[in-house]
């Protein structure tokens, strides 16, 4: 197909994608249409701007232009004690808000060599998880929607309600919760905290079932998924890909066995992986993680031990000069926290490796001879956060 | 049922086609001339209504609207660049053009002049609600041979458009 | 002037064939009238349906249950603004929607909702149909090269090409209902009655054949019958651009397809124009296939008791209707908040007991019997529309067409061959 | 007035020369492409006004014509979009090579 209208919009960083006529080009460049995707588009999933260059509707080029939601938050960690930093880590990752806190949490803990007590860090594992699971129906709902499955959608948001309404009594907020302080918990459980996790465990389960029913054999699923975006074990160890990205790609790396943290080196659960790397295999990978997050949800509930569950930290928290690197298995991936301390109450530099970010490196990998409709798919299946993307 | 106001259908119709017939040979932008040439085309399909041609209106309006000049859109939009319409739109052959009309025309009064005589003077009331199923019939009987040598002709223009506009074979 | 006026009713032919001019017009007007009406009704039970899937209660805050929501959004798109893009063709960009409500419109004239209840038989009429349901396509093409924008040409590029491709598998299957019309004999299930061994392209001349050859096609030369009609259920819902096939509007692809520059009032004409397209191929499907206005077993369940039985289901929809909407009323919370919804509701539900009150009497009776059926089954395919919507994920393009070349048009045409070799053995 | 044949003629012959000159003076191809067509349908509409006088071989005549325009506008609009390929111009006096 041709390039319809000689691309006037002239994009600052598309010069360099335009073809120079060539012997080796044997075809015009007048078959290259260039569409900006983004960063308004109702399925780049925020403000994502890809720039496709396409042959009819095959991509044969992708780019990435990020930054359109930076807020500097690193920089801002730099004019903020560690306390204070905290909430602020909850807008990276807003699905997952809790397992952002988490990681920058046990990252400053350990920095400081304190270690929130048992009770604390249960109760941590039960609501991470808990936040796995609302973080992947989210993805669910939307990449659904991508694929122009309406319907799954409004049975995710149904059940991830549950989860924000257990969030919301244990914290007050439903979305981006500070639900940690750096040595455990602000505050003690509220009482029937347990039974409203097993309750919801026991409602949630048949839940993800019918998600199942509705997708997992339907056939125009199957044939928009499998083979679609396939990203094979050594690319996503070469792009540093992580997740459950990594996971379907048949590459058992987790971090809750690897580096166990939090209490789930007590708890007995399977890391689910797949075998193609395709968009299909990402839906089995992350269905099968709901489930074992429910498993690791019983289990804590059922042997959530008792005593504080605020450790024992400074009020004025000056961590000794030195730098650390904590990550944590996130919904999305590794979320990696590196931290320089100068000794004072101000981190020196705080720097986030967020998986989104890492994973979104692998898009134009992943499009390239795609057609339009497999670059909404792949933007899904990658389960992007700008937010997170962009910091 | 008789027909009512038939000459100004007529000359409705007929004053419809030629005009869009002259745009679609004057717009500078192709698109437009191709919708000219859909007004033209359906109001010959109304012609043909008023000839009692139902059957070949029909494939008129599906076949020629429906399908050539959607083909034709459709390579408009592939190869439309804004540089060609800045450019001469018309070569220099004005003259021979001129000739030739002027030479059609005349051959074209000729023939009226001295056909007249020729053409019966009154036409066959068709019935019109058989008229499908004899033109079927006709072209399934009489003109055997010529359907399927039409076939034939298909068979060819597919594999040679599809030879012609493939990148690679 | 008067009599001549009212001899019409008398006679048993369409408008049209009849040369009563003033009841053409008539008849066009009650038939825009009423597929206007239709589509305000569809874009609510659509939003009402398609929330019900999906455990939401769809419009609820305007009109009691949102009864008034399609008024409300036509209020709000007449008087949004008009945008024309810069850069756009201001004349094509004018014409195309135009040219997609009216060719979905013209169709309409040769439906036929009843024996009498058609503007006109046509020598031509499913010919005419497909050909005026395929000029849609050049109002869609238009609209997106007209917009001057990558998301809508895109778009209008996937809709000539889907059209197209479609456009075959379902003439295949068209034919095939067609070849059935000249097909009288019994075939291998015994059942069947007499008729014209000519075929015929006239819809009215279609539904006469099912009826005296006492089958509806979709079931004559079980399975070859519903073969044909499921390729056209499939055909139809791609050529009106509808969910999983809605590739030119593909919200999250395209943004909204070949739309994506309109606004306000020309938006609401594409809109408009969408549900009449389906309404009218719905309408080929059940003229085709499900017997267009005949009553369910017509002949099996002849005879005068059982005529008279089925000539009181209009009525009695509409009295399950206005009961339905009265035991709403009645559960309303008591509060002086609902008041005025409450009363709106019960009024309504009596306007609907009335409208069956009417329908009961004798003359009435008869002569809507035939228009309900057929919009009865046309509902069905309306439900199916919904349904589909809730239910599929999108096709992608390349998907697209090879279900349409590579399964569509082979099965149409060996179902075709099929039909013809069933007919004559 | 009654609508005879010689007033479809002239029609048609109007057509005709309008197709004739658009042939002769345009560059761009699609444009000839389309002219062509227009002379198609001055022929058809002459055998159609002609079927009214001498039967219905003309309609059928006609509907042969139709075929032949379709395969027409497809072979030569797949030229067109081969020679655009490699020249990126489809005007007529710009065809000059017998072999690209």
């Amino acid at each position: 197909m041709a390039e319809v209208f000689k691309s006037e919009q002239s994009l600052s960083s598309v010069e360099h994608i335009e073809t120079e006529k060539g012997v080796d080009q044997p075809f015009l460049d007048a078959t290259e249409l260039i569409l900006n995707m983004g960063p308004q588009h109702p399925s780049t999933h925020g403000v994502l701007r890809v720039i496709l260059k396409l042959d009819g509707e095959k991509v044969l080029n992708a780019e990435c232009v990020i930054g359109y939601l930076h807020r500097g938050v690193e920089k801002i960690a730099e004019n903020r004690t560690y306390t204070m930093f905290n909430p602020y880590v909850d807008r990276m990752d807003y699905v997952a808000a809790v397992s952002n806190g988490l990681g920058y949490c046990e990252a400053v803990e350990k920095l400081l060599n304190v270690e929130a007590p048992p009770r604390a860090q249960w109760v941590r594992t039960i609501l991470t998880e808990l936040n796995r699971i609302a973080s992947h129906q989210l993805w669910l709902g939307t990449h659904a929607l991508d694929i122009g499955a309406i319907t799954p959608l409004f049975y995710t948001f149904r059940d991830r309600e549950e989860i924000l309404k257990i969030f919301e009594k244990f914290c007050g907020a439903r979305l981006t919760t500070h639900a940690f302080r750096i040595g455990g918990c602000q505050y003690e459980t509220y009482d029937g905290f347990e039974q409203d996790v097993k309750k919801f465990c026991d409602f949630v389960t048949p839940k993800v079932d019918e998600y199942e029913t509705l997708l997992t054999t339907n056939r125009i699923w199957l044939e928009r998924t499998k083979g679609v975006g396939v990203l094979k074990a050594k690319d996503c160890i070469a792009l540093g890909v992580t997740g459950p990205v990594l996971r379907a790609a048949g590459v058992k790396w987790d971090l809750r066995k690897a580096q166990p943290y939090a209490a789930y080196k007590h708890f007995d659960f399977d890391i689910p992986t797949g075998q193609n790397g395709d968009t299909y295999d990402r839906y089995i990978v992350r269905i099968a993680e709901m489930r074992q997050a429910l498993r690791i949800i019983r289990q804590a509930v059922e042997s959530i031990p008792e005593g504080p569950i605020m450790g024992k930290v400074p009020k004025v928290m000056k961590p000794p000069v030195g730098e650390i690197y904590h990550s944590i298995e996130a919904p999305k991936g590794e979320l990696g926290y590196f931290i320089v301390s100068d000794g004072s109450t101000q981190p020196y530099r705080v720097r986030v490796r967020p998986p989104s970010f890492v994973n979104l490196q692998a898009l134009s990998k992943m499009v390239e001879g795609a057609l339009v409709a497999d670059v909404v798919a792949v933007i899904g299946t990658l389960d992007i956060v700008l937010g997170e993307v962009d910091r | 049922m008789n027909p009512v106001a038939t000459p100004y259908f007529f000359y409705g119709l007929a004053a419809v086609a030629v005009l869009s017939a002259i745009a679609v040979i004057m717009r500078r932008n192709p698109v437009h001339s191709a919708i000219a040439l859909i007004f033209t085309l359906l109001s010959l399909a109304g012609l043909y209504l008023m000839l009692y041609a139902p059957f070949v209106a029909g494939v008129q309006i599906i076949l020629y609207v429906g399908g050539i000049v959607v083909l034709f859109l459709f390579v408009i939009m592939l190869i439309n660049i804004d540089s060609m319409q800045r450019e001469y739109q018309f070569n220099k052959q004005w003259l021979v053009a001129l000739l030739a009309a002027a030479g059609l025309g005349v051959l074209f009064v000729a023939v009226y002049v001295k056909g007249q005589a020729i053409f019966p003077q009154h036409a066959i009331r068709f019935v019109e609600e058989k008229n499908t199923q004899q033109v079927g019939k006709m072209l399934y009987v009489d003109y055997l041979l010529p359907f399927e040598i039409a076939s034939l002709l298909l068979l060819v223009a597919i594999v040679g458009a599809v030879v012609m506009a493939k990148k690679r074979i | 002037m008067l009599q001549n006026f009212l001899n019409y009713l008398n006679q048993n032919v369409t408008p049209g064939q009849a040369g009563a001019y003033i009841w053409v017009v008539i008849y066009i007007l009650i038939i825009f009238a009423a597929v206007s009406v239709a589509v305000i009704a569809m874009n609510w039970l659509e939003r009402k349906i398609l929330a019900h899937m999906q455990v939401r209660l769809g419009p609820m805050r305007v009109g009691p249950h949102g009864l008034l929501q399609p008024f409300a959004d036509a209020l709000k798109l007449l008087l949004k603004e008009d945008i024309i893009p810069t850069g756009a063709d201001k004349l094509v960009f004018w014409m195309a929607p135009v040219v997609v409500v009216l060719t979905a419109f013209t169709t309409y004239i040769v439906i036929p909702f009843g024996p009498t209840h058609a503007v006109t038989d046509m020598n031509i009429g499913i010919l005419f149909m497909l050909g005026v349901a395929s000029l849609g396509t050049l109002g869609i093409i238009m609209a997106g090269w007209a917009s001057n924008s990558h998301y809508p040409l895109l778009g209008s590029l996937r809709s000539s090409a889907q059209m197209v491709s479609y456009e075959v598998a379902m003439g295949m299957a068209v034919v095939s209902a067609v070849l059935m019309t000249s097909l009288t004999g019994l075939g291998v299930y015994g059942i069947g009655g007499t008729g014209d061994t000519l075929g015929t392209l006239s819809m009215i001349e279609i539904v006469r054949a099912q009826m005296n050859q006492h089958v509806w096609f979709a079931f004559k030369f079980f399975p070859l019958g519903l073969l044909a009609f499921g390729i056209f259920a499939i055909a139809m819902v791609a050529e009106t651009n509808r969910a999983p096939f809605d590739l030119p509007e593909a919200e999250s692809e395209l943004t909204a397809g070949f739309h994506t520059e309109y606004s306000g009032f020309r938006w609401s004409l594409f809109f408009l124009a969408e549900y009449a397209a389906m309404i009218a191929v719905s309408s080929i499907a059940v003229t085709l296939w499900l017997g267009g206005w005949l009553r369910p077993f017509p002949h099996w369940l002849g005879g005068d008791t059982w005529d008279t039985a089925f000539s009181f289901f209009p009525a009695l929809t509409f009295f399950v209707l206005a009961g339905l909407t009265l035991r709403t009323t009645m559960r309303m919370p008591k509060h002086p908040y609902f008041k005025i919804q409450k009363t709106g509701l019960g009024v309504f539900g009596l306007l609907l007991g009335a409208i069956g009150l009417v329908l009961l009497a004798p003359p009435v009776r008869d002569r809507i019997q035939d228009i309900y059926w057929f919009t009865i089954k046309v509902a069905g395919f309306m439900y199916m529309y919904i349904w589909y919507r809730g239910t599929f994920p999108r096709y992608r393009f390349d998907q697209l067409m090879k279900l349409g070349w590579k399964f569509m048009i082979p099965a149409g045409i060996g179902v075709l061959i099929a039909t013809a070799l069933a007919g004559v053995l | 007035m009654e609508i005879t044949t010689l007033h479809y003629l002239v029609v048609a012959a109007a057509l005709f020369i309008i197709g004739t000159v658009g042939v002769l003076t345009r560059r761009n191809v699609v444009i000839i492409l389309m002219s062509i067509e227009l002379i198609l349908n001055a022929v058809n509409l002459n055998l159609v006004a002609f079927s009214r006088l001498y039967g219905l071989h003309g309609q059928v005549f006609s509907i042969f014509v139709i075929t032949d325009a379709a395969a027409e506008a497809a072979v030569g609009l797949g030229i067109l979009i081969a020679f655009f390929r490699n020249k990126e111009t489809v005007n007529a006096d710009e065809i000059d090579l017998l072999k690209f």
